[in-house]
């Protein structure tokens, strides 16, 4: 991502250097050969049609082509790969609190193997954050109430800085960490140990604990509909629109799941709003999302890292 | 006010037609000043209330249920009586501003009480409205509390988010809120024009006042012909 | 400032019509429709706006296209932020 | 402010006509009212100034070692406050432009002169709110107030900054009613749409904005202290709400309003460069109507600000397409300019070197614009310097440079004194210097990730150099700006008197006295000209008004 994000900040340094250019030389030409001396009289020109056209008409294509360049850039930057690691990230003032799918937590510090795609499944508890890596261009805002994602692929070991980008009170210019990029071996070194098991697996006892399972059963005899394979897929609702279920759907119909009913079942789900910490939604949801199959978040993770690493990693920073 | 200024007040206090204002070159080009200045200034009012709109307009789509459920306890009866008085005001307002074209003064104080009464029925509607809101425990607050009516046929409903409801309320009594503002504003201005018309101020060749409040005044109709529809006829046939 | 339409029993006639709309409006709201309501709600808003903007307020008679120009102009920017604010949450669920 | 009495049998002019506090705090002439504006916004520019030196102090070094994190996060927030919206927003609307807009088309005041007084009330009634708010406290949510920080977080006092705004925000809606009507209703015998000068367009392109645009602000500021105070929920996720819809219902308004600040400057410098080069503009009709085009435009591109808030991909790519429409009639006006000095025979007196100062910042800072809209590279950016530093280009390299340009254009005119020439064109220098050497690194430091509103950078040391040549900047800054300030007042008294029309401009408000009589014109003018009638000026003809310089 960085590679890509520098090819086009500089081709913009070029395009707009030399646009800048030609209008300075000009201003300078022109104030110099044109400047007052006497008897000579400025000749007065109307303007010239074609010439607008030309200078409005070329820099909208130049735009345009800006335009579309960092587009596809950014359809990139928002649309995690399929079989990325997954991190669960809740910020709060002022620290960042992470944890992977592989159950490991983590404070203003995220270790990762190089070479793998990392996607984060962020909100927050209170305000506004923003999870900022400079080093790998990506920045997402977090947002207290629903999830945000944001993914990156280190290509490098190393320790880079990790900001809060938007300004959430005093200490906003304290909330830092550091994302730690390491080698395959390190990295499993590192997972071995402190984990509490699989996110999903708490999700598994949370959703026992409260009750879920009366409801949500894994046949179809349940008041709720099977939650097996339903993360990914559409879903048809009470009142004709079909949408795709992702994190904020699961999330929303926890939290508030009269507002959109799966067509065929009755609205009695009760709410959980203000009963769940973050933390146990994170959880239900990842519970949730591993019913639906190959996930990662099953332990599969480092499988897939060894994976990577083996292919290599192409430098793209 | 500098000395050299002599307002349509003061000159009008002098019983001759009301002057020029010292910096128009005629009449007809203050009058037109005055009814520009009055046009922008709606426009400017649409988009304060736009934002509300905005604001309305995004939640009702996301929380269409809950909305739908809070606006039943509304009382469609007072809003519909209350629209009628309004129409009804705007009615008295366009014939005020004819009867002062045509120089009617008795008509126009005529015209004029009319609209102040009618006006002020809308906010004593407005009033009991809010008082019964009140003691239902839809006011937001830490007292807010919101049982959805269950409609006949319809067993079902899907739970209430207690947040959005509470959120309609909030809008509606912002909005809703928003509007009496502007009609008490609008009733100050027609009381100083009952005031004028009494002392027989406006003339044919006078009548500016008369006629950008009026507009003013047909404003804060349209305002609430868009309130009703969307504040109290959201889905009433569950 | 208008010329025509200023006879009392034109504007008497225009305030029965949008009474009459306002019957219509809320009686059509208890009435299923499925999505047609709301737009049938706003379409009668929007017919009773016109209805008074234009011959209550005179924008029919208007001598200038200012005054057209200006209730337009505040109409569209209205729309602008309401459509363009929505293409965003109507677009949120796409991806 | 009284001037210094004249000779005797000085004519009567809009200074001398009455003296006394009162003549001038129940005054109606609207250059009168131009001049109480004046000295209020220098009086919050500087008090915003005052805050910047501090911002810069602190990040001399990357601990945070001068001020507390709260007193900082206070000082950028009243910062950028301050500045927005009690200087540059009235800036050159309520001052040049209340000066200039009934000069420029011969009438004897703004249509309605005492919604003028009203709306210079409004504004003093704002700022005292704001001092009195920054004096017991302050607020600390930086000038964006996003919420839910603002309404559920912060302890400090948003509510009243938030009304201070709200009414300054009215009297910014009573300038703009103003000068449409004005412009629509009291034209001279003659003054055609295409005899306008390219000042009037870019006022009424602006006065459009501050129409349309600044109610939504205002309903927001009342629906966040509604939140605030009442716990109605609105846009606290806590109570069910979304705080994204009050970014789109805060940017609806302050998009368009950077353009509140930069068009009155644009039309500044189309005067400035047609005068001193002695040329019609190039391309009038199209200088005029892209002032049009921004302000229609600037009102599709808002959620520009918000690519990384969380909203939808697609209206993002709606946004940053967009966005780059708006530029393309800043570029024609940038092209404009230029080509108008081809074949020119010009002049370098100090308003033509702030415009040109305008131009080349002005471009700098649109054109580094054009990367934050490239959806891309703003989720690397924004947030960081490269933000700030775009906005500082734009707003204190470009308005700001063009606002002091017309101070020094149209000051003969306004006090009928000269200022000193060199002292001029010496602060236009330092001036361009000490902006440069403040605001580039700082676009370094932003694509280097260093974040915005950071009071302690002690983890990133190597942020450092950059900063400190910034704040070093920020010093030479300034001074240049103290300069005028000083020499403005200084030839209030000692400056040469100034002669009706020392640029031999072509405009209207030079046909009138300097300073001018009350009602502006001794005859009703009535205009055959157009507004660049440079030809017919410059003809050779027996008595050629002196050229002062
Ligand atoms: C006067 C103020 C002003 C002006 C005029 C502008 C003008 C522009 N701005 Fe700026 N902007 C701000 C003030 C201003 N801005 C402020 C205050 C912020 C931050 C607010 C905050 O968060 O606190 C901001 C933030 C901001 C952002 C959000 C950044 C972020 O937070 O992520 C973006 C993104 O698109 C942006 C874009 C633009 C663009 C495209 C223009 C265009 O209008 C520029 C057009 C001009 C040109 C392009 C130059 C001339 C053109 C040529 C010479 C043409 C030739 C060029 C080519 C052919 C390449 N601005
Ligand atoms: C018109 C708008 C305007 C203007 C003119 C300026 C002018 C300046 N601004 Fe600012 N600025 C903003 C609008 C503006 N700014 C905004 C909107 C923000 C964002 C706020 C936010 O994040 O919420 C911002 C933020 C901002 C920051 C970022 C803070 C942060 O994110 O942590 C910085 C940092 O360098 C800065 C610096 C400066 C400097 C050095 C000047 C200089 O140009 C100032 C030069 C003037 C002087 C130096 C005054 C001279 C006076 C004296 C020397 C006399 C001394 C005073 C007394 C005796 C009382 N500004
Ligand atoms: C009283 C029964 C009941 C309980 C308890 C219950 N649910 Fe549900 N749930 C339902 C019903 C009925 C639906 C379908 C209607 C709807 O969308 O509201 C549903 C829908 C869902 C959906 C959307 C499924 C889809 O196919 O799109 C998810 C996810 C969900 N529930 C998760 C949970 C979780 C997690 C819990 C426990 C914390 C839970 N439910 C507890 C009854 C229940
Ligand atoms: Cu968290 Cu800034
Ligand atoms: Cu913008």
């Amino acid at each position: 991502m960085a590679g890509n994000v520098d090819a086009l900040f500089i081709f913009l340094l070029i395009v707009t250097g030399m646009v800048a250019l030609l209008i300075f030389v000009c201003l300078l030409f022109f104030a110099a050969r044109y400047r007052q001396r006497a008897h000579v009289h400025a000749e007065q020109i109307e303007g010239s049609t074609p010439l607008e056209l030309t200078w409005s008409i070329i820099p909208l294509f130049v735009f345009l082509a800006i335009f579309a360049w960092g587009a596809v850039i950014y359809f990139k930057e928002r649309t995690p790969p399929r079989d990325a690691a997954e991190v669960y990230v809740v910020a709060k003032q002022w620290m960042w609190k992470l944890e992977h799918a592989e159950g490991q937590r983590e404070i203003n510090e995220l270790h990762i193997p190089v070479g793998r795609d990392v996607k984060l499944i962020m909100t927050s508890q209170d305000v506004i954050h923003s999870f900022y890596v400079p080093a790998f261009r990506i920045k997402q805002d977090v947002l207290p109430g629903r999830y945000t994602t944001a993914w990156f692929r280190a290509t490098k070991p190393g320790i880079y800085h990790l900001f809060c980008a938007e300004y959430c009170g005093t200490q906003h210019s304290g909330m830092i960490g550091s994302i730690v990029v390491l080698e395959p071996a390190q990295y499993e070194a590192w997972m071995s140990g402190g984990s509490t098991g699989p996110l999903s697996v708490t999700g598994e006892k949370v959703f026992a604990e409260l009750g879920c399972v009366t409801c949500h059963r894994s046949d179809a005899q349940g008041r709720g509909p099977n939650l097996q394979g339903v993360f990914g897929k559409p879903v048809l609702l009470q009142d004709g629109r079909t949408l795709v279920a992702d994190e904020n759907y699961i999330r929303e119909s926890i939290l508030d799941p009269g507002a959109k009913i799966v067509n065929g079942y009755k609205p009695v789900m009760p709410t959980f709003q203000g009963l769940l910490s973050e933390e146990q939604l994170n959880a239900l949801v990842a519970y949730v999302k591993s019913l639906s199959g190959a996930k990662p978040g099953d332990g599969s993770g480092k499988a897939n890292a060894d994976a990577a690493a083996a292919q290599g990693s192409q430098v793209n920073e | 006010m500098s000395d050299s200024q002599t307002t349509a007040v003061q000159a009008a206090a002098h019983g001759h037609d009301p002057a020029l204002l010292h910096h128009f070159a005629e009449p007809q080009q203050q009058r037109d000043a005055a009814s520009l200045g009055m046009w922008w200034f709606l426009a400017t009012e649409v988009m304060f209330f736009g934002g509300l709109f905005c604001a309305y307009l995004i939640y009702r789509l996301q929380h269409f249920n809950d909305f739908a459920a809070a606006s039943q306890s509304l009382s469609i009866k007072l809003g519909a009586i209350n629209t009628a008085v309004l129409i009804g005001s705007s009615l008295t307002v366009v014939l005020a501003v004819n009867a002062a074209q045509r120089a009617k003064r008795n008509l126009l104080v005529a015209y004029l009480l009319l609209t102040l009464v009618l006006g002020s029925t809308f906010l004593g509607i407005k009033a009991v409205e809010y008082t019964d809101k009140f003691k239902e425990h839809h006011v937001p607050g830490p007292t807010f509390h919101f049982v959805p009516e269950r409609m006949e046929g319809h067993p079902e409903q899907p739970p209430i988010d207690q947040r959005h409801a509470e959120m309609f309320f909030s809008l509606y009594f912002v909005m809703t809120g928003l509007h009496a503002l502007h009609m008490i504003v609008g009733i100050g201005i027609f009381v100083w024009l009952l005031v004028m018309a009494w002392k027989g101020r406006f003339t044919p060749s006078y009548n500016t006042p008369v006629e950008i409040g009026g507009l003013y005044w047909h404003f804060v109709d349209v305002v609430w012909i868009y309130l009703f529809p969307l504040l109290y006829l959201i889905s009433r046939h569950r | 400032m208008s010329e025509h339409g200023t006879s009392i029993g034109f504007y008497v006639m225009i305030f029965l019509i949008l009474l009459v709309l306002t019957g219509v409006t809320v009686s059509a709201a208890f009435i299923n429709l499925g999505p047609l309501n709301p737009i049938l709600a706003l379409g009668i808003a929007t017919t009773k706006a016109l209805l008074v903007v234009l011959f209550f307020m005179h924008v029919k008679g208007a001598s200038e296209k200012l005054v057209k120009l200006v209730v337009l102009s505040a109409v569209f920017f209205l729309l602008i932020l309401l459509g363009l604010t929505l293409s965003d949450y109507a677009t949120r669920l796409w991806s | 402010m009284a001037m210094p009495n004249g000779p005797q049998g000085e004519r009567e002019n809009y200074l001398n006509k009455e003296y006394g506090v009162g003549s001038w705090l129940l005054t109606t002439d609207h250059k009168r009212i131009a001049l109480l504006y004046l000295m209020s916004i220098t009086f919050f520019f500087f008090i915003g100034g005052f805050f910047a030196l501090l911002i810069r102090l602190e990040l001399l070094t990357p601990a945070g070692d001068l001020v507390q994190a709260d007193t900082y996060n206070k000082l950028f927030t009243m910062h950028g406050m301050v500045m927005v919206f009690f200087f540059l927003i009235p800036s050159i609307p309520a001052v040049l432009g209340n000066f200039l807009v009934p000069m420029m088309i011969g009438a004897k005041d703004l249509a309605f002169p005492r919604i003028n007084l009203l709306s210079w009330y409004l504004y003093i009634i704002g700022g005292v709110m704001m001092l009195h708010c920054m004096l017991t406290g302050g607020v600390d949510t930086g000038w964006t107030f996003y919420t839910p920080y603002s309404t559920a977080f912060t302890n400090t006092k948003i509510v009243e900054a938030g009304l201070a705004i709200f009414v300054a925000g009215f009297s910014s809606i009573l300038t703009g009613l103003n000068f449409v009507v004005t412009i629509h209703r009291m034209r001279a015998p003659g003054m055609t749409w295409s005899r306008l000068p390219l000042f009037i367009w870019a006022h009424y392109a602006t006065s459009i904005i501050q129409l349309l645009g600044t109610p939504v602000v205002a309903i927001t500021i009342v629906l966040v202290a509604a939140e605030r105070t009442l716990h109605l929920g609105i846009f606290d996720p806590k109570l069910g709400g979304d705080p994204l819809l009050f970014q789109h219902l805060f940017w609806f308004y302050s998009h368009p309003a950077v353009y509140i600040m930069i068009l009155p400057s644009m039309g500044i410098v189309s005067e400035i460069i047609a005068c001193f080069s002695r040329k019609r503009i190039f391309g009038y009709n199209f200088v005029a109507l892209s002032s049009i085009a921004i302000a229609v435009f600037g009102f599709l591109v808002w959620a520009h600000h918000l690519f990384v808030a969380g909203i939808s991909i697609y209206a993002a790519f709606v946004f940053s397409l967009l966005s780059y429409a708006v530029a393309v009639p800043s570029a024609v006006k940038t092209f404009n300019w230029t080509a108008t000095l081809y074949k020119g025979s010009i002049r370098y007196d100090a308003p033509m070197l702030y415009a040109f100062g305008f131009i080349g910042l002005f471009m700098m800072g649109g054109l580094t614009g054009l990367f934050l809209s490239a959806l891309g590279i703003d989720v690397h950016v924004t947030d960081t310097y490269f933000v700030v530093a775009h906005f500082h280009y734009i707003m204190v390299g470009g308005a700001v440079m063009g606002y002091l340009g017309g101070m020094h254009f149209w000051w003969p005119k306004i006090s009928g004194r000269l200022y000193p020439e060199g002292w001029a064109r010496l602060a236009a220098l330092i001036v361009f210097i000490g902006f440069h050497l403040t605001f580039f690194p700082q676009f370094v430091l932003g694509y280097l990730g260093m974040p915005r509103r950071y009071y302690d950078y002690s983890h990133m040391p190597e942020f450092q150099v950059l900063n400190v040549l910034s704040t070093a900047g920020a010093t030479i800054l300034g001074v240049g700006y103290l300069l005028p300030m000083i020499y403005f007042l200084w030839s209030m008294r000692y400056g040469k008197p100034a002669p009706d029309n020392p640029w031999n401009a072509a405009g209207l408000e030079w046909k009138s006295a300097s300073p001018p009589p009350t009602f502006n014109f001794d005859v009703e003018p009535v205009v055959t000209w157009e507004a660049y009638n440079y030809e017919e000026l410059d003809a050779p003809h027996p008595q050629e008004a002196p050229v002062v310089r």
